[in-house]
């Protein structure tokens, strides 16, 4: 008997390709974005059918939300819309070539793969069996989580330092109306619930503070966006704070880490979950902070570009 | 096949039947107020339907509390929402 | 029961179809409204798939969904221009 | 942690709102001046909300709330940086009256927005009208407005005050506003203006 969801499989991926064209396809940028929340959206319910809901998680909140917000909000004050204008034709044939070899690449892996994946397939499953977890893309995931972290964190945290050097047009949102108030009620507290909720989830293993943080940062967005709460007001530095002890404090943790067990961003035995509940509340806080510190733009009052 | 798998079953058949009906409001209706109408009135009852016939499948109390906090999630933003949009259609045309 | 998964094929049909209104406009508002029908059908495709696999962790991931649609929303009502902008 | 963003979060709360951009009336509504008993039922409440939410999700597991609490504190503070609206008595009587009307008026919308939809023959006339409504501001204005949304052929598109721009996707869809406004009236056990049957 043939799969019953191999038409939904079909439909997704056709669909995939489809909204990855026309989001490349578009020339105007508001279409642009929204077909990449779209693309988001896709690709997390492909994750879903690949047996990786952690993944599947992480891909809707940072690919499908935060992003999304975060391009509009870039979108928003660019001092002009940009213009339509199709591409030089010299970057856009280098840009074919390039995209022709990766996917020779890509193919040509494809094609050698089957005695190599055997051998890996076999490992895997062996490893599986220790780790605990019965799904073998989430093992293999949750293995590199926390590196996977570090280097989110360090890329958030060069953008933040970039974009306050740079300077930015300041978030002047449009006053919305006296219904934004109940749905900031209802939103904002269920958003810091989630954050806590899935926080909670991703505490057995470490580095799933990611997902949190962008569910919190969301929260964050909503009250300064209803004009509720406003970061420049006075407590600039204090945020500067928060970003940072992100990155310094992992980078502690894996250096401490290294000394205590020789293995970096491995935590000593018996106190694992301890440790990675405190470490991973206290990134959630600071990846959120950044955030909506990027969201923001300028952290400090009257700063223009 | 128990006759609640068949309600549970059915319930979720008819909130697809809504999803449909948002879809194709979305396509032919005139204008992006009218197209609203779709989108709140129709979705937000097709995944209370959803949700409704999942609960009665999942059997499970606190499954059943988890889709009713994300009806409730996907309701408001979808009533204000729907007015927010509205209103900055409404902007949009002045 | 084997009817769930024609049922996850058709919701995503749905979705899928309604991705022409993002394409075609004309104002920002249609795209974002289209874009939330999206949204909201996505949430229930992973019911769907979800009680069809047995797979409550996918609960989850439509709560994440769900609280995420509103958060676009209100970043696109806030900081969207004004006029017909493509 | 949490303690601390609280004093922050209520001390910017009160500060003046952002300038806006078109002239309007601001988001942020008046800051009701509160006695510290109102203050502090807010915040009970707050917290068995809360709590209670975080319970559904983690049914049974108590070691949960290691992470539990603290997020339970951290999102009373940020309930307590929306300013409070005026305390409302909701009966309970009313409260299963009205969600059982609103129910059914909300599937009523539904069904007819979809048969509108699937009809290949209808064409559709919307209009904009807009009325003053009577009830306060507040939660029973918004109740008012998105039960207005989900009722069958009316939209709130716009709200200016007491005035409200609602789009009808039929000239003859018009909801009875001052009956609606009376069943939230009873809700939150105001005196009825208007006695009509």
């Amino acid at each position: 008997m043939t799969d019953p969801w191999i038409a939904f499989d079909l439909t997704l991926a056709g669909g995939m390709l489809v909204v990855a064209w026309l989001a490349l396809a578009s020339r105007a940028a508001f279409q642009m974005i929204v077909m990449f929340m779209m693309f988001g959206i896709l690709a997390s319910l492909s994750w879903v059918r690949l047996n990786a809901p952690d993944v599947a998680l992480a891909e809707a909140a940072v690919g499908a939300g935060i992003t999304g917000a975060l391009l509009l909000r870039t979108l928003s004050s660019l001092r002009h819309a940009p213009k339509e204008r199709a591409p030089h034709w010299p970057i856009a044939m280098v840009a074919g070539v390039l995209s022709l070899i990766i996917v020779g690449a890509l193919g040509a892996a494809l094609l050698m793969a089957p005695e190599a994946s055997l051998g890996y397939d076999r490992a895997v499953a062996i490893r599986l069996d220790q780790s605990g977890v019965t799904n073998p893309v989430t093992a293999v995931l949750l293995n590199f989580r926390s590196y996977d972290t570090l280097l989110e964190i360090a890329v958030l945290s060069a953008a933040l330092a970039i974009m306050l050097m740079l300077g930015s047009k300041p978030l002047s949102p449009r006053p919305l109306g006296p219904l934004f108030l109940p749905f900031a009620k209802v939103i904002v507290p269920s958003s810091v619930i989630i954050a806590g909720y899935l926080l909670w989830l991703g505490a057995s293993q470490p580095g799933g503070a990611f997902q949190a943080a962008a569910v919190l940062a969301a929260g964050g967005i909503v009250l300064i966006l209803g004009q509720h709460y406003d970061p420049r007001a006075r407590d600039g530095a204090l945020i500067r704070l928060v970003c940072g002890i992100g990155l310094a404090g992992f980078v502690l943790v894996a250096i401490g880490g290294q000394i205590l067990t020789s293995e970096m961003l491995r935590y000593p035995e018996g106190l694992e979950k301890t440790w990675i509940v405190m470490i991973e509340a206290t990134l959630t806080v600071s990846v959120a902070a950044t955030l909506a510190a990027l969201f923001v733009g300028a952290l400090r009052k009257g700063t223009t570009a | 096949m128990s006759v609640q798998d068949i309600m549970g079953v059915g319930i979720m058949v008819l909130g697809t039947v809504f999803f449909l009906a948002g879809t194709v409001g979305i396509l032919r209706f005139p204008d992006a107020f009218s197209r609203l109408h779709a989108v709140t009135k129709a979705d937000n009852l097709g995944l209370a339907l959803i949700a409704l016939g999942t609960s009665i499948l999942a059997a499970d109390g606190f499954t059943a509390a988890k889709l009713f906090l994300i009806w409730i999630l996907i309701a408001v933003s979808g009533a204000i929402g729907g007015h927010l949009i509205a209103r900055h259609a409404l902007r949009d045309k002045s | 029961m084997i009817l769930l998964p024609y049922l996850a094929t058709f919701l995503l049909l749905t979705a899928l179809v309604g991705l022409i209104r993002v394409m075609r406009g004309p104002t920002t508002a249609d795209r974002m409204l289209a874009a939330q029908l999206i949204g909201t059908s996505t949430v229930a495709i992973l019911l769907v798939i979800g009680v069809a696999t047995e797979a409550p962790a996918l609960f989850d991931v439509a709560l994440v969904f769900a609280i995420l649609a509103a958060i676009s929303l209100a970043a696109f009502v806030a900081t969207a221009r004004s006029g017909h902008q493509p | 942690m949490a303690q601390k963003d609280k004093t922050e979060f209520s001390d910017i709360a009160q500060s003046a709102p952002a300038p806006d951009l078109l002239n309007e009336k601001p988001a942020l509504p008046i800051v009701v001046a509160q006695p510290r008993r109102t203050q502090l039922r807010r915040i009970v409440f707050a917290v068995i909300v809360l709590a209670a939410m975080w319970w559904m999700l983690n049914p049974g597991d108590l070691f949960s709330w290691i992470i539990g609490g603290p997020t339970v504190a951290l999102a009373v503070a940020a309930v307590l940086v929306l300013p409070a609206s005026a305390p409302q008595h909701v009966s309970l009587s009313g409260l299963v009256r009205f969600a059982f009307y609103f129910l059914t008026q909300t599937v009523l919308g539904a069904i007819d927005v979809a048969l509108r939809a699937f009809n290949p023959w209808h064409i559709l006339q919307p209009v904009f009208v807009t009325r003053e409504t009577s009830l306060p501001d507040g939660p029973p204005r918004w109740i008012l407005c998105n039960a207005l949304t989900l009722l069958p052929g009316s939209l709130t598109a716009d709200i200016k005050g007491a005035s409200l721009t609602i789009h009808l996707i039929d000239p003859d869809l018009e909801p009875d506003l001052p009956e609606l406004e009376n069943r939230i009236r009873d809700l939150f056990s105001l005196t009825t203006l208007d006695p009509s049957p």
